[in-house]
Formats: C-alpha cells, structure tokens, sequence
C-alpha cells in the first residue's frame, strides 16, 4: 500500500511547500519502534529527558551500562512520527556500544541510517542525540557519585 | 482509502466535471473576444454569475470570479483597506481566521494598518461583546469567519451584523466552510464580502468568488483587462467558472439532507471514540458547529503521528488547516481557544462528506483507537498523569 | 469556423487534457494534506514545476504558479515593487505593454512610485538608445515585453538585459506571447522574471507560471498558506498545474516545426491581403515578428466591423488584444507606433495557430476582400482620397 | 448560423465586461444597411456631417425633400456595427415622413426599432439623430437662403 504512492517521489525536497513524506525506513521504525519502554529503577546507569521547545517534542532514555558498553537502552518519545523513528534508530546505532562509540553518533548518522527524513524533521535527529548524551552525562555523573563515595 | 478530510479538499463531483467538459473541450474561446465564440464562452460565465447569485441570494453583479478561496479573502480585505485606507486605518478580525484572512491581516499592518485580534472562549465562539467597544472611529472594516474550518465552529455573524451596521463598518466574513453546511442567504447574513471557495464543494481546484455587495467600495488586487468590471483582471477560467456554479448549486440542493446524514455520523464518530480512547477532549463540542467537523485532542500524542498512524491504514485525516500542515507550530485555533499547546499539539480534525459512510465511521473509529495506544504506549507523556 | 485569434486563446491540446484527466478525477488530493493521497497530489506539482523548469532553462525553484498571465505580471511588478520600495521608487516600462502590466505600473503610481514609458518607433520597437539614459539611482525594476501581442514585434530584450544588468537593475519581461513561438531560455534572455499563461500555448484557462530568478527580492500578492514558498498563498490547482507543463513541453517541442509553417501562412496571408486590397497596412512587418501575428490598418473602415463581417462567415479574429476589445479607443500600440487614430481603428490582428491550415488562410483572404470593399461602399470616408 | 449561437444569450448585459453582442435586426442591417449612398447635388435639399469625436466614427446624411416630407435619404458611415445599423435604421424611419415627424425621431426609436444594441453602443445610435438633425437644419438655411432671395 505504500508503494502504489512511492513511485512518484523523487528528490521532491528541493521544491517548495510542507512536505511530509517520510520513506519506508522510517514508518517501518514508527509502526515498530525498537527498545520502546523504560528500564527499571534498579537497572538504570543513566537516564536522560530533554525536550524540543521549539516544536513541544519530548524524549525519555534509559541505559544500563556494563563494561563500559550500553548493554541495555529504552526510550519513550512524545513527538511526530520523525522523533519517534529518529528516536528509536538512535537506541537501534547505540545498543552494544561502548560509551565511547555511543557518545560519537550524530544526528546525520541517524538520518543516513533511516535513509533520510524530510528537511523540516530534522530537528527531530538531534532530540534522540542529545538525550542519549544526558543519559550517558548521567551515567557519568552517578559513577562519579559512587566513586566519592567511600 | 477512507478520506475524512473534507474541510481541506473534496473531489470533483461527477455532475461538476460533466459541466465543465465542454468548456474544456469544444467551447474554449476566451470570454473577451468580439466574436460569437467568444461570446459564447461569455454567456457561460454570466449564466454561471447568475446561478451562484441565485443559489446565495444576491444579485449576479456582486458576484466576482477569481482563483481560490485565499484569493478572495486576500481581495475583500485588501481591497476594501486601499479603497478606504484614506478614511480610517483600523480593521478588526480575530485570532482565529484561516490563514488567507490572518497572514493577510499580518501585510496590512506592515502597509501601516491597525489590526485587532478578537479573542474567542473555550467553546472557540468570537466574544462579541469586546466587538463594540473596539470598534473606534478609524475602523472601517471587520472580518470574522462563518465557521471555523478546525473546529467546525459556527460564529454569530448576524449579531455582528448588526453591530457593524449600526456603526457603519463593512463586514467581511469567511464562509468557505460554510457553504454548503449552512444556509447561507448572503442578503440575509448582513456580510458586506464573502467568498466561496469551488474546491470544498465538491468543485475544481482553481476556482472562487467573492460577493461583494453593492456599493460596497473595493480596489482590485490584481489589474489589467477590464474582466470582471475591472476589480478582478485575467483571462476567465471559463470551465472552472462553469464547474463553480455546478458545484454552488449542488452543495445548496443537498445541504439539508446532507447536513442531517452527517451530523448523525459526526456523532456516532464522537460516542465511538469517547468511548474507546480515554482522555480525549472534543473540541468546540459544546458550540453549535457545522455538521461534518470534529476536532479531538488525545492527551500524550501527537496529532502528525495520528495522521500517519491512520494514513498507513488507510485512512486520510489531518491535524488542521492543510495548508499550516507541516508547520511545526500548534494550531492558533486551539490555542485561541485556551487549549495549551502540548494538548494542541496532539488533535486532529476529521471532516466528513459526500462519501462517508457508516462503515467508514466505525473503521476509523477503531483504528484511531489502536494508533493512539499504540503511540501512548510509546509516549514519554502519561496524559493527565504526567505533571505539566 | 476558421479560428484566427490564437493570442487571444487556444484550444485545449488532447495531450494536455489527457495529463489534467487523472488530477480532475481520481487524484483530487490537497498537495498540502500530510497524507500519501495528499503527497500524490504534492508529487504532480513539484513534478509539473520540473518539468517546466527543464523546458525553459531554469531551476525548479525559480518557477512559481499562479492563475494567470495577467495576475504572474503583477506578482512580478508588484511583487519587487514592494519588495524594493524602500531602495528606490522608479520603474521604467515601454508605451506598447499589454493592460496587464501597464494598468498595473498606473496602479503602482497611484502608490507613488514613478513609471518612464519607453517609445517605439515606427516598426513598433522599443527604443533602447533611450533606456540608459531614463535609468536613475531610484529605479528598482525594468519591464519590456518579449513580443508584442497585437503586432508580434519582437523586443530586444538581451540588449534591455544588458544594460539593465550592468546597472543592477531587474528586468521583467512578458514572455506571455513568445513562450511556444521564440526559443524562451530563461536563463540565457536574461531577464529576472518572467510569465508563462496556459491558455495561450493549447494548456488550459486559470493557470500560468512565473519565473522568478534565484535570489530577485519578492512580496507576496495574495497572502495566506504556505503555499510557492509563501510567495503565492492558495490551494494549488493541480490538474491546471500538471496541464500547464504538458502545455509547456508541448510548446517547446513544436516550436521550430510549427514557427516555419506559420510564418509560410502568414507570409501567404499578408500576400494575398496586399494582392487583393488596396490601401492596407500591414504594421510592423518590416520589424522582427513571431511567426503566427499579423495586424493590419485598411483605411476607410472600421475594425470592429471587419470582426463582425468575418464572424458572420464563420471567421474568428480581432481587433486586437481580447481584453481591451469592447474599449471604444484605439489600440495604444498602433497608437504609440505613430499611426493615426482613425487608421488605429481600422485594424485587426490575425494570429495563427496550430489547427490553421492553407485553405484558411486563403478563405479568409477572400473573405477580408469581400468585406473590406462592402464596408468601403458604406463608408464616408475615402480613404486616402479623404482630407482629414 | 447566428442562432447557432443567439441560444445562449438572455439579458448578459446586466452583467460584467465587453460584450459585443448584436441581434439579428442589427446585424441585418449591418450586412445590408437601407439607404446606403449619396444624393447628387442637383437632388439634395440637405445635407448633415457629425462625427463622434469619442470614438471616431463619422456618418455623412443626405435628403431630397418635397411637400415637407422626406422623399430620398441617403447616407454613409465610417465606424463600428453599431454606427452603421443604427445610421441605417435612422434612414429607414425618416424616410417618408414629415419634416415635423423627423425631427421628432429620437435615439430610442431608433436602438427600439432595432430590438435593443448593446449598451456601449448606445452612443452611436446619437449620431444618425445628430446627422439627421444636421440635414434638416441645413434645409431649413438652404430653403430661408433661397427665401431670402428676390
Ligand atoms: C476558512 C477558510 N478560508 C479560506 C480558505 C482558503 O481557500 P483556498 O484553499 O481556496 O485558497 C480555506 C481553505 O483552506 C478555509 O478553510
Ligand atoms: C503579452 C500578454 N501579457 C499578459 C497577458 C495576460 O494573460 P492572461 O490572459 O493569462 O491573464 C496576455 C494575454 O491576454 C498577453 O498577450
């Protein structure tokens, strides 16, 4: 069903009006978005929540950390069907990482994974980095907290 | 597919394409031209002038052709503010208006004009009872829609009517949404400019008018030839002209039975979703509303996830106005209407038509339910739960 | 009917109208709904846009659509206008611009800007040796005609383009008569904007583009959605959108075979007028001319009354362009060329087209004869035997 | 041919923009004017030129008369349809009449006589009057002139 309308997009982005097509990538991570939910408490190493006031998006992400790998990682999003996809192909690029590589993901390394997403959703990309950058801040913070600890 | 978005755009009714064949096909002279076929092209135009005038109640000389709904917004507005901007700089409309009326209201007030913005209550009717008490000396023009194209909302032109009147200010009002769905006798509304827009009543893309009553002072936004007594210049789009008037006439001939078909599925789409989906708010609800609209706010999601969630099924409905969709900003209507703007930001519009039916109430129904939990459950929002 | 007054209008081609059908019946989406019936719509209008685009040399971008000819001439003169007021206050046009662009220049100095008419000289060629000198730090825009539409003459506009440049001034052109019937490539003319009409190249009435070059500061005519980049608010419509760029690419790809066989008709056509009428006048026929235009003075008579002669043997032509038909005064083109005003009233304009075959143009030669001289029966004016 | 198209036509001309349509008296007229021509001099007892400095049309008008009536008329135009019907027209009605009943042909009778002409072309209807008018008033100098003399 979707492809009867594929056919007809190119690179319509070039030329003018909203444009809301998203590819077949990206509805396939918004109908089954990967690693939906919230880790337990207990389980958590980090967590990170960080919003977009610019269009009213919300993200939620959680990640356990085991040798310095995300060995677990979680999210909930409130937002258009770009930060939900967006969000759950960051958690998809993150998960077995270690932290290193993880705090390395761009945004444009999102878009490119999903094949891209309109010009207008990009801002969406950066919602999903930038809460995995304060779940690993948290991370990073709590460790530190326990480190002083005697 | 199971379109539910009639307030954006509907088809071309079958009755409206076979009137407008022959004036794509055979009869293709230009309306200006001096000779019998031009002439020809020109009866059909006038024939059609007549026909909406008497579809609308007026006389076919307030009848102006032009190219969309916006554009006849853009000329009422525009053209009454120079034709009068030497007696007065004030224009009222409200915080509500369709894009064409509002953006419009935007480039004035850069020309130097004064606008205000009426606001509206939580039900989204206008507050009539600001509406004197702004009006000053300098006002010489008040614009407010007939019904709202998000929520369906109908507004109480002929109490604004009257206070216009009284104090001898033009009234311009939107009823692009309304004709139709209501009964809309231009004599009768005490509206000095209206327009009407083809392509929402089942007519071609392309095409409007605007009444503009007699005596009414108007400058042309677009000049040139003499088409049109000079206020609307352009080579006439003889078969969309001709598709207007089929369309005009239909929507007047089908209201009544229409308007009742569909008011009794607008409702059993609303008790279908209250009843499935926890936590939705139906806009306007309590305002006396057009038949085929509803506007509903789900709490924890977004209304561009909804529209793909149903898209995906099938199913063609928006978030607002089509033509603000992809504009990231929550609509101003809800806004207006005290709604904030994460819950704005999670409502759709469903608009009924000529081809809905029951079945396809009870499907969307069902599908709306699965696609807002299945994004509730992906939702970092829990609703009300959730401290604002 | 032998159809002569393809400036006038065109038939809609059968290629066009096949390529709206689709958008007339089954993809009658909104192209700004969020849905994939709303994209298909979308996709047509970004695809047409390419397409025309690619026929005239220039970027997708630099095309927007609008209804007209008439209202693309405005967008383009009001539209730097009131982009550019603020840097300067003078426009300089030509005294043989069709009322589209001249009427709106008079509106623009009811605003206060300040228009120079450029004369033509006898052959009805602008006088460019005039131009730099008319130039002044407050000129802001430039607007020269590609060819004229009553006389064909046309333009040097690549000169205009040359001298306008070197003084950072935008040029305009109306390319509304020379899309189809000259090699239009936007980028080499030129010029910064430039219209294209439907109903002049066999595509349909309501519809035309303008070009506007990347970067040529622009406001707004009509306001509203977000529709062309803001620049043109208002639902698109589609199937004139799609029909036009079937027009367009049909135009490009006729152009030189249909250019030679009309300029042979037309050369046919002005012999046999020559041959069988005394006192005729073919003007501008020493200038360069489109291929398909000829207009003619025969003294003694009156052109309308040619017209109504030749409509009653089934021949369509006119006394000049379509929109000033009807206007009792003479043409302002033969005007400017320094033809009398009586002689300006005994003029038509021939414009061939497509379906014109040889035995139309000998038809109508017979025609004119006959016509000619029973009017000349009845006149009370000898012709050059007259003392006037 | 003209019904062909004569169909569609009601009262179009309440409405907008040029029309320029002629019902088939005038065309009639127009295709074959009544009195198309000019007097010799030896027979004219009158003689009119009026132009109509709005639209450029001139119409010359001759007359013979005996007893007070109109006996001959002849006439030429130089304008539009309108001009040469109406002048046409004008002929066709002061033929045979009185001097008195002439001069009392008013541009009504003549656009009445013609079952209507298009509303801008009114004017034209003025000049046959005016030529007409112009005639007499060159009859009544010419036969005081011959009065005045011995
Ligand atoms: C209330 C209202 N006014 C104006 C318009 C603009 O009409 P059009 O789409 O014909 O430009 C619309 C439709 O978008 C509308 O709903
Ligand atoms: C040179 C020229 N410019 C502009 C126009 C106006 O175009 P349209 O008829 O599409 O409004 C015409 C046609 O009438 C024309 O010939």
């Amino acid at each position: 069903m979707v492809d009867q309308f594929n056919d007809d997009f190119g690179d319509l982005e070039a030329s003018f009006g909203p444009i809301l097509y998203y590819n077949e990538i990206v509805i396939e991570h918004f109908t089954h978005p990967r690693n939906v939910g919230e880790l337990d408490e207990s389980e958590t190493d980090g967590f990170g929540l960080v919003g977009d006031p610019f269009c009213g998006d919300q993200m939620k992400l959680w990640i356990a950390v085991g040798k310095d790998k995300i060995t677990k990682i979680a999210f909930k999003s409130f937002g258009c069907p770009g930060a939900i996809a967006t969000s759950s192909m960051l958690t998809a690029l993150a998960e077995g990482k270690t932290i290193e590589e993880a705090r390395r993901i761009t945004d444009d390394d999102v878009i490119e994974a999903l094949g891209g997403i309109p010009e207008r959703k990009r801002h969406c990309s950066l919602l999903g980095v930038r809460a995995l950058h304060a779940a690993i801040d948290d991370w990073e913070r709590r460790r530190a907290g326990s480190a002083d600890q005697p | 597919m199971i379109y539910l978005d009639h307030n954006a755009t509907t088809p071309l009714h079958p009755r409206v394409f076979e009137a407008m064949l022959p004036y794509l096909r055979e009869r293709w002279g230009n309306p200006s031209s001096p000779y019998r076929f031009g002439n020809q092209a020109r009866a059909a135009v006038e024939r059609s002038r007549r026909r909406i005038a008497e579809c609308l109640s007026c006389s076919p000389t307030e009848i102006l052709f032009c190219s969309s709904g916006t554009e006849a917004d853009n000329l009422a507005l525009r053209g009454v503010a120079h034709a009068l901007g030497a007696r007065g700089n004030h224009i009222v409309t409200t915080a509500i208006e369709h894009h064409a009326v509002l953006n419009t209201c935007k480039a004035l007030e850069s020309e130097g004009f004064r606008i205000t913005y009426l606001p509206v209550n939580e039900d989204g009717i206008v507050q009539i009872e600001t509406l004197a008490s702004v009006l000053d000396d300098q006002t010489i023009l008040v614009s407010v829609m007939h019904a709202n194209n998000e929520t369906g909302v109908i507004q109480p032109i002929k109490e604004i009517a009257d206070i216009a009147r009284k104090r001898g200010v033009l009234l311009h009002s939107d009823t692009v949404q309304t004709v139709g769905k209501l009964n809309v006798q231009l004599a009768d509304l005490g509206v000095d400019l209206a327009p009407v827009s083809a392509h929402k009543i089942y007519g071609p893309k392309g095409i409007a008018a605007l009444y503009v009553r007699e005596g009414t002072p108007l400058a042309p936004v677009i000049t040139g030839g003499a088409q049109e007594g000079g206020l609307r210049a352009g080579t006439e789009n003889v078969a969309g002209i001709v598709g207007l008037a089929e369309a005009v006439a239909l929507a007047v001939e089908h209201r009544e039975t229409e308007g009742k078909r569909l008011a009794i599925l607008r409702d059993r789409l609303e008790k279908g979703v209250r009843e499935s989906i926890r936590e939705v708010r139906i806009n306007g609800a309590r305002a006396p509303r057009v038949p085929n609209t509803s506007n509903m706010s789900f709490s924890g999601v977004d209304g561009e996830s909804i529209v793909l969630g149903l898209d995906l099924c099938g199913i063609c409905l928006s978030t607002g106005s089509a033509c603000s969709t992809g504009d990231p900003e929550p609509s101003h209507v809800l806004m207006a209407m005290g709604i904030n703007a994460r819950e704005a930001q999670g409502s759709i519009r469903i608009s009924l038509g000529r081809d809905t039916e029951r079945d396809d109430i009870d499907a969307t129904v069902q599908a709306l339910a699965a696609t807002v939990e299945r994004l509730r459950a992906v939702s970092s929002i829990q609703g009300s739960t959730e401290p604002q």
